[in-house]
């Protein structure tokens, strides 16, 4: 089969309402600026500070999706970079550094800590490069207890800063809100070319099928190198971020934990979706909230529940809900047995990707 | 009574419908090709047959209707696919896989003696016996697929693109050794090939898909003799 | 001298408690080719077991017994009931569904027994025996005992069973497996039966030392996931032998080197598992894969 | 993926979300409380005349959530027993229920600084007791900006008692660790007679203070420190760390280990090794339930830990009032919020009883009035509390509890005071 049942379905949707809904994605765009330009003015600083929290996690993911969701490597070390990022901001800040430089630097050395570290493992596949990535939150708590002139040690660095100017007439959480807002979605619109051009593509089919990919002159470890390092430089940005709306940071922001709820939160917003990656920061900053307003003292049970019944409900995450919610609609209309259970639409599309690949050039 | 006969099956993924009505038969001993052009449905019937993916319509193997049942439950029943893209099982030794193929058999006896008869089927695999299956080359591979296939002593063999991405010299001689089975073992087999040389060294006759629907169906002399056929997959 | 030998002698007994945990992840990775997160989950929550029943007056031999044929009663059932769900689709999406299930069921197991840690009563006398002034307690001779035990069952399990060569063709590759008439379902059922039950004994293992509480093998995880990768992953000796390795150089390097001292000697084994790796992928014991293309 | 259109659709979603959670936190910026100069009226947020409310986050989850629970049922069974009782005068003759919010962060500071802005945004009057170093200091500068009282803590870190000019809304309640460490020291100093000392101590401000104390207290006395180790809370054993300890063959092991496991796995190993110094442990890690009786205490000659409060359960102090008071209130309300004794629970229903005296110094219903008034106890014998140990809140670098009594372990369940 050289098209998917997939991919002809949504063939068939665009061309249906190709201008359409060109209409409603520019309208949808301009909607989202006001809304996220008016937000803050209108919001109380609890709810700023978590619109802000979103914003910070929503980098950190896009980072971790770039390496997991549309290069299929595993990534368990995304805090360490968001960790090494928040501590290099401090330090900059606490030495009067300028803020675009120090924005510069938490972008820049994580980049290249990243790079260093996929150089040598991006060989490696599965199990053997988790435990890579792993490492990184696992060494990176005792050295930054360690190197105390540099971290402040355990008791980390309250770094009081980025309050509005006078002449703006903004509070200091909205002045907050729109730095790291407007960071974000530069970052956003960045990875959002970056996975829709030549790069993304050599992404897609490392991820797809390596042995393809040196068929088409795409290196399989370059790319993954390449893919880490936009990983980490991400992670280390969203590390000035958190600098930004937390003002605090210690050995604890970079502990595994928040590795693996990242990975849950990517995972649970659409693994290799841009507007996934968002809906994932929500779900990672809010459940645990709502969690909390339910009950404090079973927040775990709570969020590992809601966890639980999201991947049930919606296994490509939430970003497929609008596509899950057409299906029921569409079976309702038209009785079907329910899925066979070993072959999905995914498995399918992935299984024959290589042979229509083969047909092209043959 | 035919080995096998599909009646009117269709098959689809999701919303996306692949066969519109499929319908032939497999005499017992016999060898039928399915040809066909990317997408026409030939992979997604061979996998309507092992029952890995949902259809409608009758497939009668032995005269009993097994549509409905997984592959683990045809594979029982002595249906044994080899997958398109080989399917081996890499981290196994190609002992091993061997072995994993007759694993619903109990003659032990008799699998020692299938597992000679396979590993001189293919003296390259006898050189690479303890080998994991992903060390092997592509045709090592492909054979390592047919054995095992064969390992389970099934009646009936659905074999799914064995050339795919082999040197001609190669894939001649994955077919070479698929014939001398077909022949020495007395098994059945429905092959799917994109290269109809090769097919047409193997079948009796053949059935040609056009988008899920029967286009075609004859001898394998009738075939090669349509101009329409030879241009299209014979490559003249 | 005698402080020397002290040093490994400690830093084999922490090196049981890494095995212990490694041998049951290596089990699920053989039987599912996952990275299975709920695995310490399932092993507390087995041990949770154990332990309520010697709160009520049960052996602690029998109470293992009841954890290991529940752990495995409960392995199955989560992979009957939610990780079934999630086969043949993104393994990504398998691997969060492990994470959703170790979250919840240590926020099951805090639920019924709180985060506090409880002592644990070992299975072994609580002694130590002196040799030339070196000391070793009798509950890590134990624990190493059984650990041979059951990497040696292990390795038969996987290398001589056809129960094992399934398991493993599974684990590699379902819809092969499938087409070869192996039914896979039960399969994978059975994998998670046992890594749950393997959990139960590792898990009972351990508590005395660690003392039960929800999470109690977060960190030993982390070890225990080195020494199986370090040991190759499919290989049960590997493991064992790589959880003895790194219990030791992680001790060595706290006592001899000053500049690593005790806060920095967990990055000394990492970093060796990451040299060993990048020189030797496949492991001190695993099988060299090349993927030709 | 086909864009424009499953974006417009998934935003969809983005928005829904969004705005439930804006409904679910329920308010706009002019219904925003905390800033200083944001009211007209005379009185603070979250007070009025018949109530107050207050908030607290600890870990509820996750490693810490031991002590964590504790330092919310200790204090929860306090004002509900109170509140039952008719409620809390304060100092403006009025009589309020004290409205008790308390939320989990795992230890996460920045969950801290989340559950801090949400209990703001709820319209709280102070932030009491809540449990953890990071945590807390992430969230005093914004008590500071927003002058949130922030009182009471329950963590023995200097930072938010030793400067109290500096940062005039935070306080701690509990003793420090140094003057816990300290207390050991003056101990051995006493004594004036040349003693060895092993140290084994957490490699965080806990584990430091702590030997600060200590060293500051032995300084020109007679008292060596000759081996020293620090451990991760996160190490599996502390088999090595003893075993080099033990090779030093000091008289006195100071064990400032915070970890249950890992203190009762001090105690077992020191003894298999056949070392048997005189031991001190911190009061965290004194429990003879769960610690002493199962790390074998009693084979050593002495275990000495600093005390400040009474052990509930100790049969000792079975026909206490305050004893019979507090398991009254536990059972009845902080049996549902912690399941297993830690000295928190006893610590934070104490924290109660001087939030509660505040209260009644108390002389207008501002936030500024509370802080007066919170800092100006002195001598009060807190229910609880060791005789002896008082509070005193009008020193200006050290916490409400600033003394602690050493105790001797009996050997069995309970304490002795040290002899001599």
């Amino acid at each position: 089969m050289a098209t998917t049942p997939t991919s002809t379905a949504r063939a068939a949707s665009t061309s249906r309402s190709g201008s359409t809904s060109r209409w409603r994605g520019i309208a949808f765009v301009g909607v989202l600026a006001v809304a996220l330009v008016v937000a803050p003015l209108v919001s109380s600083p609890y709810v700023n500070y978590q619109l802000s929290s979103i914003a910070v996690f929503a980098v950190a993911i896009l980072g971790l999706n770039i390496v997991m969701g549309y290069t299929g490597q595993v990534s368990l070390g995304q805090s360490a970079f968001l960790g090494l990022g928040a501590y290099i901001a401090a330090y900059g800040i606490l030495h009067g550094w300028p803020g675009p430089l120090t924005l510069l630097l938490c972008a820049v050395v994580p980049a290249v800590v990243g790079m260093l570290v996929a150089l040598a493992a991006a060989r490696l596949r599965g199990l053997a490069l988790a435990m890579i990535t792993l490492a990184l939150p696992i060494v990176g708590v005792p050295l930054a207890r360690r190197f105390d002139d540099f971290t402040g040690g355990s008791q980390g660095q309250v770094v009081s800063w980025l309050r509005a100017p006078e002449s703006t007439g903004l509070a200091n959480d909205q002045w907050r809100y729109y730095v790291v807002v407007l960071i974000a979605v530069v970052a956003f619109v960045l990875a959002r070319n970056l996975v829709r051009g030549r790069i993304g593509r050599s992404f897609a089919i490392v991820k797809e099928n390596e042995a393809v990919a040196l068929s088409m002159g795409v290196s399989p470890y370059r790319t993954k190198v390449l893919a880490f390092t936009i990983a980490s430089l991400l992670g280390g940005v969203s590390g000035f971020m958190y600098l930004a709306i937390v003002q605090y940071t210690s050995p604890e922001t970079l502990v595994f934990a928040t590795s693996i709820n990242l990975v849950a939160a990517m995972v649970i917003g659409g693994s290799a979706s841009i507007i996934g990656t968002a809906l994932g920061a929500v779900y990672y900053v809010l459940v645990p909230v709502l969690a909390g307003q339910v009950n404090s003292s079973r927040t775990a049970l709570i969020s590992g529940a809601v966890l639980l019944a999201v991947l049930f409900l919606l296994p490509a995450g939430l970003v497929s809900l609008p596509r899950r919610l057409a299906r029921l609609r569409s079976s309702t209309r038209r009785p079907h047995p329910s899925a066979p259970p070993t072959t999905s639409d995914e498995a399918t599309h992935r299984a024959s990707a290589p042979s229509a690949t083969t047909d092209q050039h043959s | 009574m035919s080995l096998l006969e599909l009646e009117d099956v269709t098959a689809s993924y999701g919303h996306a419908q692949v066969l519109h009505g499929i319908s032939f038969s497999l005499p017992e001993n016999g060898a039928t090709g399915l040809l066909g052009a990317n997408g026409a449905g030939k992979t997604t019937t061979l996998r309507a047959i092992s029952g890995t993916v949902r259809t409608t319509g009758r497939i009668l193997f032995e005269g009993r209707d097994i549509s409905g049942l997984g592959p683990d439950r045809t594979a029982h029943l002595g249906i044994a696919h080899v997958p398109e893209g080989r399917g081996t099982i890499g981290q196994l030794s190609v002992r091993e896989n061997l072995l994993v193929g007759a694993y619903q058999r109990r003659d032990r006896k008799q699998i020692a003696t299938d597992v000679d008869y396979v590993l001189d089927l293919f003296p390259n695999l006898q050189e690479r016996v303890k080998s994991n299956a992903a060390a092997l080359s592509g045709g090592e591979q492909q054979m390592l697929a047919v054995a095992r296939a064969f390992m389970a002593k099934p009646r009936v063999i659905l074999l799914d693109e064995a050339s795919l991405g082999l040197a001609p010299s190669t894939a001649r001689r994955v077919y070479d050794a698929i014939v001398r089975l077909r022949h020495e073992a007395q098994v059945s087999m429905v092959v799917v090939e994109q290269n109809a040389n090769l097919a047409f060294s193997v079948v009796d006759d053949a059935t040609v898909l056009e988008t899920g629907r029967v286009a075609l169906h004859g001898s394998r002399d009738e075939l090669m003799g349509m101009d329409a056929v030879r241009r299209a997959y014979l490559g003249g | 001298m005698s402080y020397f030998i002290q040093v490994v002698v400690d830093g084999l007994s922490n090196g049981a408690i890494y095995a212990a945990i490694a041998l049951a992840i290596v089990l699920v990775y053989r039987a599912t080719g996952l990275i299975n997160f709920a695995q310490g989950g399932m092993a507390v929550t087995a041990t949770f077991v154990a332990y309520a029943l010697t709160q009520a007056g049960v052996p602690v031999l029998l109470a293992l017994v009841a954890a290991v044929v529940l752990g495995f009663a409960l392995g199955a059932l989560l992979e009957r009931g939610v990780m079934r769900h999630f086969e043949g689709g993104d393994p990504d999406t398998a691997v969060v569904a492990t994470i959703a299930l170790l979250v919840v069921l240590s926020g099951l197991s805090a639920f019924f027994f709180g985060y506090e840690p409880h002592p644990f009563p070992s299975l072994f006398p609580n002694r130590t025996i002196g040799v030339l002034g070196v000391f070793v307690s009798l509950r890590s001779i134990g624990t190493i005992t059984v650990l041979i035990v059951v990497m040696v069952a292990l390795q038969l399990l996987f290398r001589s069973t056809k129960l094992g060569l399934a398991m493993r063709a599974v684990a590699d590759n379902p819809q092969s497996s499938a087409l070869s008439g192996l039914p896979v379902s039960r399969l994978l059922m059975i994998g998670w039966g046992l890594a749950a039950a393997l959990g139960a004994i590792a898990g009972v293992l351990v508590a005395p030392q660690l003392f039960i509480s929800p999470g109690m093998l977060d960190f030993v995880l982390v070890y225990a996931l080195a020494s199986a990768i370090l040991g190759g992953l499919d290989s049960p000796v590997g493991a064992v032998v790589a959880a003895a390795f790194i219990g030791v150089v992680e001790n060595l390097a706290g006592a001899y080197l000053d500049f690593i001292g005790d806060d920095l000697k967990i990055a000394v084994p990492f970093i060796a598992v990451i040299v060993i790796l990048v020189v030797r992928p496949q492991g001190l014991f695993g099988r060299k894969v090349t993927v030709r293309v | 993926m086909t864009k424009t259109r499953n974006a417009a659709r998934a935003s969809g979603v983005i928005a829904t979300v969004s705005i439930a959670a804006l409904l679910v936190s329920g308010c706009t910026r002019d219904s925003s409380s905390g800033g200083p100069g944001a009211d007209d009226s005379a009185s603070s947020p979250g007070i009025t005349d018949d109530s107050i409310s207050i908030g607290i986050s600890s870990p509820l989850s996750g490693p810490t959530a031991g002590p964590g629970s504790c330092t919310i049922a200790g204090l929860d069974s306090y004002i509900e027993a109170k509140n039952a009782a008719g409620g809390f005068e304060f100092g403006d003759g009025k009589t309020r229920q004290v409205d008790f919010t308390y939320l989990d962060d795992v230890y996460d500071p920045a969950k801290a600084v989340s559950n801090f802005r949400q209990l703001i945004n709820d319209g709280i009057f102070a932030y009491v007791g809540a449990l953890g170093t990071p945590t807390n200091a992430a969230v005093m500068p914004i008590a500071e900006e927003e002058e949130v009282p922030q009182v009471l803590l329950t963590t023995g870190a200097r930072t938010f008692s030793s400067d109290q000019d500096a940062h005039p809304w935070t306080t701690g309640f509990v003793p420090t660790y140094a003057t816990e460490g300290r207390a050991f020291g003056e101990l051995l100093a006493k004594e004036g007679k040349p003693v060895t000392v092993a140290t084994l101590a957490q490699n965080d401000d806990f584990g430091q203070s702590y030997l600060d104390g200590f060293n500051e207290a032995i300084e020109g006395s007679q008292v060596e420190v000759v081996a020293d180790a620090t451990y991760e809370p996160t190490d599996t054993t502390l088999d090595a760390q003893v075993t080099e300890l033990a090779s030093s063959k000091a008289d006195v092991l100071l064990s400032a280990v915070s970890v249950t496991p890992l203190q009762v796995g001090v105690l077992t190993k020191a003894q298999s090794l056949g070392w048997l110094p005189r031991i001190f442990l911190p009061s965290n890690t004194s429990t003879p339930g769960t610690i002493l009786q199962p790390g074998g205490a009693a084979a050593y000659p002495a275990v000495y830990t600093p005390s400040f409060s009474k052990n509930p359960n100790s049969p000792a102090f079975a026909n206490d009032e305050d004893v019979k008071a507090y398991n009254d209130a536990f059972q009845k309300y902080g049996s549902k919020i912690a399941t297993t004794y830690t000295p928190h629970c006893a610590w934070s229903y104490a924290e109660g009883a001087v939030l509660d005296e505040a209260f009644q110094g108390m002389e207008e219903p501002t936030r500024e009035s509370f802080m007066d008034s919170m800092k100006s106890i002195s001598g009060f014998q807190a229910p609880l509390l060791l005789d002896g140990i008082t509070v005193d809140t009008t020193t200006k670098d050290d916490a409400a509890i600033s003394t602690v009594q050493l105790v001797q372990y009996d050997g069995q369940a309970g304490f002795k005071p040290v002899a001599g």
